[in-house]
């Protein structure tokens, strides 16, 4: 090939390439590996992570779920993973269509009027909420409860620190765990939103309707974020709370925890902000024969027409997880999500009780939970926590110390419905155990 | 071929209704495990108030072999890498190793919560670090954060760097009349969209009539005095590589301001050439492009930002350090860092999949990789020359662009030669990217494709040239061998639909 | 449309080659670790003349990505289960679970070598023994061997059972001159030749107007005294129960024959009536159909052979047995075996999946399933009765057989009704089978399908009746939406071309 | 849908059963179990099976190698591996053109005329080269070796039992492992074929050349069965040497273990014999408009058409397997078949070396071989490598006593391309430290 086109050598190649530019040797990246040789050296690092095979009671963001088989069948699919994003219609109904079908489910779910195609994550969905609220009522102070999980608000402050918004924090309730009610006292004729977790990072369901009301009453908006959406079938839908802006991690719908990453963001609000969106929408539309199909739309809004002026500057979004949320929803569809949100409950009240009845245990926080709750320990969480996972091989929570270093003793405990009777008990006497 | 079976016909396979349509009442398609704990009263567990309003109404009821056939039947409507070429310019559409999928979902990373302990999350934390010390060593540039989770991210990131960087040297009143971005008219739009997100404003350099930075243009708007960098894609969008770019860089410099590369293209580097020896001081690179992590229909990617041991400080935090005693470890210690820009760690499958792509290549593989790449666009290159107009006459790197100009003549333009180039099982190039070209077709082949299907792809070029001359109106209507006929985009975004609704 | 796009076309993705055609010299897809062994010279390994002679020319070069499209493009060429319906009757393909294959893949099972010491491969054994249990509680009939690998093996299995009893029952002498197994004339064809292996000879029993067996004519048979057994289907192939087995079974007892039951439609019965309650005396089970496993464009399968404990000693050897002390071990000690009919155990990987479907839909989901087989077949039998003629009056079972004759009188035949239901997106019913129906056409929904999906082919079919009436050149002609026409078989036949030759 | 037809219910539908037949009762298999909990049993029985973890050199029919990483994503396809046998080519072109560049391979490798698109399994094929002999030639004598793999004898002996043929056994050379030269004696005008393997059970590698000559002088035909059959690219081909049919098992072609099954029969053998093969045969057809296709073909010899007359009683057979066989010797291809198989020759070569220098151990033959050895061990070679297995987890061979009683300090080893040197160093210490 390379006689074809008259060249010589590889080297001939690279001439527009200064030649005291390019690099006379060898990368200094290890030799090719063959197949055999690769898994095995990947066999051994994930044997190191010995946290990934335990009964495990972590949350906070990341949750684990049964992921039914067909959801990876579907995103293994060539057609779907193998695909660009699907900027030619004609042959790429089939991402459209599903992406259109996650829109709606998102909708349904969270009960609001429109949502786009996805965001990277959570967090930063809820960054570009609060650029988005701004954008919306041209008002400048946001104000966020404390309660709206630490690394989200990070995520925020770093989107916010260059966008002209004045970002405030308001704190908790220490009896409830939920929003404090001086909130109400910071709103005002400024405020371009509020910014609410709920169920929040301890656990506690927040009174979404009532902040709403506030929030509205000073011509805000509402921003709902959640971390854990499968508490959606539970919990009175955002729509019907009131909240402009809902956005949410959607990992729990389908998504491998994998360390943390590929999640989804999920984006959804009312459809006269439908033009001030983020991200990539899919609509509906027709062709000459008047076949349905879908395409692409609203791309005025995006970056690459309207380059610094766009909502946004995402381009690539988390198409194939969108896809496999899609799948986990219309699998389990109505009356499994509803089962799945409805056993997360039942087995967080369970543990919770459980472990409020531990000598020297309490449960701070007074609030309604969905599948999280706060523990307080007799002495340093960390350190039981640790002992916990050598002794019992458990994971048995998120010390709260990792953000907040005031509250050494206290510790963030997920329950789902792949925990068992039985792990749940193990921890409760590994809890006894360990604390002894 | 009759009339009744052309296009969308009665065909099950084409006429895949919403899940929404075919939900009936009382399917189902999960089986849960009975629950195992005394139950707790409703009432107790949440006041009715709380309580979700509309059981879950209009949400598909379906059974699991419903659900394989909606995806299935909906797959087959897509093109893909596995079938065939998928030559979008700037997209870096290579072959996805069904070993990295593989590698991804190895249970001892997939079900692994990112918030275990440092002890009992070491395997993954090492995968961390040797990717950064390999893109580093791929790039010339120290410093590495794997938050980003997308191309555009990594951009924000690395922007904010500049803007953390020039606000702490110059001080606030100084820096703030530093706050303009300078931009290539060629660049991709999450560019400016980026500089923008961390308040700059974006000032437009030209090209040259040969596809290159208007160095005149760029000395004149650095000398403005207002200049905080400089994006750069190198190659550039037009696949030419920067040839200027020590010179580049040197101009920038002198001016106070910083350069970020935009490393989409990469693919023609790797190996080859790296930012950190031209001067560049920050870059993000694509994963999803280079490193040959699935596109997935548009996500997820991993948008690594590197930069200079200078601007190490000012990286995301966390750092993923390993300390004295080859323990990795989580480093939030970083004052001068810009931020956290994701939780957790970012996205992780895709790292997973690159680290693997590397190892699985070799030092030798890599480079092996970027010479198919630029050899296959030289073949492109030539092969189509006397057919389309090629506006620059430079050797393309990685990529080359032709346009319509001739093709236009006779009334067939950029989109049209992209619709019938899906009859031929080809997916399209990029069109009308970059924007200074008009009609522009942005052509990538990689380096996975074979001198056969370069071939092929070459002769349909050809052939459609010729059909432009001799039955415009059969690449004026194209596509014709897919389920549905081109889209009327422009109604679907005067009235747009968004989702289903049940009454509709 | 145009006629260049029509049928194969230039379309890649239809014109994919013979891999022996896209070979390029050079290219390779794999990559192996390097020897780490001392290299021992080639003379020393192997005389010369014992060493291949011609360095595998013609066998392929190609890469990876090469690989992956050739086979994703022909996969696109083919039918599925999960693209739609696939209403073959006899062959019961019902959805293939994906838990089933996941299951089927554990490590612990996938890379468990089957000559591993028995208290290595306790779990892998325990699985062959739950379940031959539950098969026997699913056939009434309790000895069960799982080593015959598809129906027809099942069959010979059974047969030789029945020869092997017969031997020695009434020894070398008497024994000779029972050779005579009764098929009915509606039997599959795998049925006469499993007797024939078994070394006997077979006489064929007519069916009744009715569709079952003629009793009669079975009882005349019997009476010549030769007869070694009974080979009956049960619902038959024409998807009627015999309602007369037990006095079927008594005929055949009292002639001093045994029954054999080709369980290929237990799909009609699981959970509801149990062969061994009916006198059965050994059946073969297909757990590609019945118990869902796979068939994979053809196999593999897994026919178990069940029968009474009067007849468990002669089921091939070693048996999975469960000893004192709940371990699982084999026992080769069985002098009355028919013998080993397969190395190995059988095809283990059907046993995981087909225990994993009886575990998952639990006992009252195998009822289940079964009802809605059948209610399926009836609900189409009802649909096409006054579109298409239907033979025979009795309400059918899982499968229900219709014909063409009424569209035969305008020329159109069973053969042009499957290819055009093709159009519609179906994959055929099974046509010309059984035998006895002239233009039979037999359609076997399973539980796999919805209601829409039901009335969906039953739309199907009679459109393609009225075109039959309307435009039979359109039937005629079909397929008219695939990738190519209707083959001509008989010149392949004529002179087969069975493997590609680098000269040809 | 019940009342849609006039019923009420489900018991209706049975109706056409006699009531005393049907079962009044519920099934005695136990309830349903959910997704997550079925695995969590599977995975259980896993564990149970510690043999499947650890280095081992099992072989004898059976053998681990390398299988890369796409050929379980392509008979993953739904496409594939949800279809049915190609009955319709125009909806089955996919199966159909695999199958043909399958039949292809397997002449290629065995260097034969015409292969058949698979049998059960190597022994089954076995058993149906035999009875194909007996069609040809119209004579009921067949003579095995006894080195034949002793399962594979078996199944033979089943299969002919009842066919009026005659099956005699020889033994082997006791210091070759080879069939013995007293073939030469037994071959007659009565012969139809003699059976040969190579390598043979024990490894060693025969004179097939020299005894096709002997079998062809008297009229018969040679039957050449491989159980390893990536010794194809190593060892002069079948074709090469003479075999008039050749059958053999090809799990090694990209096949898990799986617990011995399902596997994959080969079946080649002279074109002039092709209407006398069993089984499927696909070849290449055209449509009216002169497209190439694929059909099956040949049908008049199978069962649906033929009935008893039939060659042979198969219907379904090892469709996916062949696939996964097609994937796995493309992916491959000439140059990685040559270099697994000459992998396994000098593993094996170094380990037969080492084993062979332990003190006590001795290789009792002396013949050529490929990836398989018998190590004759100073005492009780089952008990021998129970130790070893449950002191250093390692499978070390199979004792030869399974199959010959008067045997019993004997092992056969097999070395493939995935053992590594580590792994064959471990198994001398062991073997050495064991036998101490
Ligand atoms: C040149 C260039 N820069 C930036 C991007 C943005 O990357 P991403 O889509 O990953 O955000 C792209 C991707 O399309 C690109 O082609
Ligand atoms: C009624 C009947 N009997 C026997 C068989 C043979 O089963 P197999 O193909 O598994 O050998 C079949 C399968 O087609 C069948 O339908």
């Amino acid at each position: 090939m390379l006689k074809q086109i008259g060249l010589t050598s590889a080297e001939d190649l690279f001439t527009s390439i200064p030649e005291d530019l390019r690099l006379n040797r060898n990368l200094n990246t290890p030799p090719a590996l063959s197949e055999l040789e690769l898994l095995a050296a990947f066999e051994i690092r994930a044997e190191r992570n010995r946290g990934a095979s335990r009964p495990s009671f972590l949350g906070g963001g990341a949750y684990s779920h049964y992921i039914p088989t067909v959801v990876d069948h579907i995103i293994s699919r060539s057609e779907f993973f193998t695909a660009y994003t699907p900027y030619q219609p004609e042959i790429s109904q089939g991402t459209l269509q599903v992406i259109f079908e996650f829109q709606t489910l998102v909708c349904q779910l969270t009960g609001m009027e429109v949502a786009n195609a996805s965001m990277y994550d959570g967090s930063t969905a809820l960054a570009e909420a609060v650029l988005m609220a701004e954008r919306v009522t041209r008002r400048a102070k946001v104000i966020a409860c404390g309660a709206v999980h630490p690394e989200y608000l990070d995520v925020v402050r770093t989107y916010v620190q260059h966008a002209g918004i004045d970002l405030q924090l308001v704190g908790w309730d220490e009896h409830t765990g939920q929003t404090s009610a001086v909130i109400a006292d910071a709103i005002d004729s400024q405020t371009a939103a509020i910014v609410i977790q709920s169920p929040n990072f301890f656990g506690s369901v927040e009174s979404v309707s009532a902040l709403a009301e506030k929030a509205h009453t000073a011509g805000a908006l509402l921003i709902l974020v959640l971390t854990e959406a499968i508490s959606l079938p539970f919990l009175r839908s955002p729509g019907a709370c009131g909240a402009d802006i809902v956005v949410a991690e959607g990992q729990s719908f389908g998504v491998p925890l994998s360390f943390g990453g590929p999640y989804l963001g999920l984006f959804a609000t009312r459809e006269k902000y439908a033009r001030q969106i983020p991200g990539r929408l899919v609509g509906k539309a027709y062709d000459k024969e008047g076949n349905r199909g879908f395409v692409l739309t609203l791309a005025t809004r995006e970056q690459h027409i309207r380059r610094e002026k766009a909502t946004s500057n995402i381009c690539t979004n988390e198409g194939l997880i969108a896809l496999a949320a899609t799948v986990y929803l219309e699998t389990m569809g109505r009356r499994g999500l509803q089962e799945v949100a409805s056993q997360c409950a039942q087995k967080a009240a369970y543990a919770a009780r459980r472990i409020g009845e531990i000598d020297g245990f309490s449960l701070p926080f007074s609030a309604p939970r969905f599948n999280e709750f706060v523990v307080r320990a007799p002495s340093d969480a960390t350190a039981l926590l640790r002992r916990l996972s050598q002794e019992q091989e458990i994971n048995g929570g998120i010390p709260l110390s990792r953000y907040y270093s005031d509250r050494p003793n206290e510790f963030l405990v997920c329950v789902t419905e792949v925990n068992s009777r039985n792990e749940i008990d193990r921890l409760v006497s590994g809890l006894e155990q360990c604390s002894r | 071929m009759n009339p009744r079976i052309t296009k969308v016909t009665s065909h099950l396979n084409h006429n895949e209704a919403l899940i929404f349509e075919r939900s009936q009442m009382g399917r189902v398609g999960y089986r849960l495990p009975p629950l195992d704990v005394p139950k707790t009263a409703d009432e107790e567990l949440l006041p009715a108030e709380l309580r979700r309003e509309d059981d879950l109404e209009d949400l598909p009821e379906v059974s699991e072999v419903d659900v394989i056939r909606h995806f299935i039947r909906m797959s087959t409507w897509n093109y893909s890498i596995d079938l065939g070429m998928y030559p979008l310019g700037s997209c870096t559409m290579k072959y996805n190793s069904r070993l990295n999928e593989k590698v991804a979902r190895i249970p001892g990373f997939a079900e692994l919560h990112p918030l275990c302990p440092e002890e009992d999350s070491q395997g993954a934390l090492e995968v961390i670090y040797e990717l950064q010390e390999h893109l580093a060593e791929i790039t010339g540039l120290p410093g590495v954060s794997l938050q980003p989770a997308a191309g555009a991210h990594g951009e924000m990131t690395g922007v904010m760097i500049i803007r953390a960087f020039i606000d702490a040297r110059d001080g606030e009143g100084a820096s703030a009349l530093r706050r303009t971005m300078l931009i290539p008219d060629s660049a991709h739009g999450t560019n400016p969209a980026s500089a923008h997100l961390s308040g700059f404003s974006v000032k437009s350099i030209r090209s040259t009539a040969e596809g290159v930075t208007d160095l005149k243009h760029l000395k004149q708007l650095c000398a403005e005095g207002d200049v905080a960098g400089f994006m750069l894609t190198n190659p550039n969008t037009l696949g030419l590589f920067e040839s200027n770019i020590k010179e580049i860089c040197r101009i920038v410099h002198d001016a106070g301001g910083l350069v970020y590369m935009d490393g989409a293209n990469m693919n023609a580097l790797v190996g080859v050439a790296r930012p950190g020896d031209m001067g560049v001081d920050v870059i993000h690179l694509n994963l999803h492009k280079t490193f040959s992590t699935p596109h997935g229909g548009g996500g997820p990617g991993s948008g690594p930002c590197c930069c200079t041991k200078e601007l190490e400080p000012l990286l995301p935090v966390p750092r993923i350090v390993k300390d004295s005693h080859d323990r990795y470890a989580l480093d939030f210690n970083q004052p001068q860092s810009i931020g956290r820009v994701k939780a957790f760690f970012g996205n992780y499958g895709m790292m997973l999949r690159a680290l693997a792509y590397i190892q699985t290549h070799g030092f030798d593989g890599l480079r092996e990789a970027t010479e198919a790449a630029v050899l296959n666009a030289r073949y492109i290159s030539h092969g189509l020359v006397s057919d389309y107009d090629k506006p620059f006459d430079r050797p393309p790197m990685h990529e080359v662009v032709f346009t319509d100009k001739w093709q236009s003549r006779k009334g067939v333009h950029t989109l049209d030669i992209a619709k019938r180039l899906i009859d031929y099982g080809f997916h399209p190039m990029t069109i009308y990217f970059p924007l200074i070209v008009q009609g522009a077709m942005l052509i990538e082949p990689t380096e996975s494709v074979g001198h056969q299907e370069l071939d092929q792809f070459i002769a349909a070029m050809r052939s459609i040239a010729q059909e432009a001359v001799e039955d415009p109106d059969l690449v004026l209507n194209a596509p014709h061998s897919t389920r549905i006929g081109r889209l009327d985009e422009a109604a679907a975004a005067r009235k747009p639909v968004l989702r289903w609704k049940s009454n509709e």
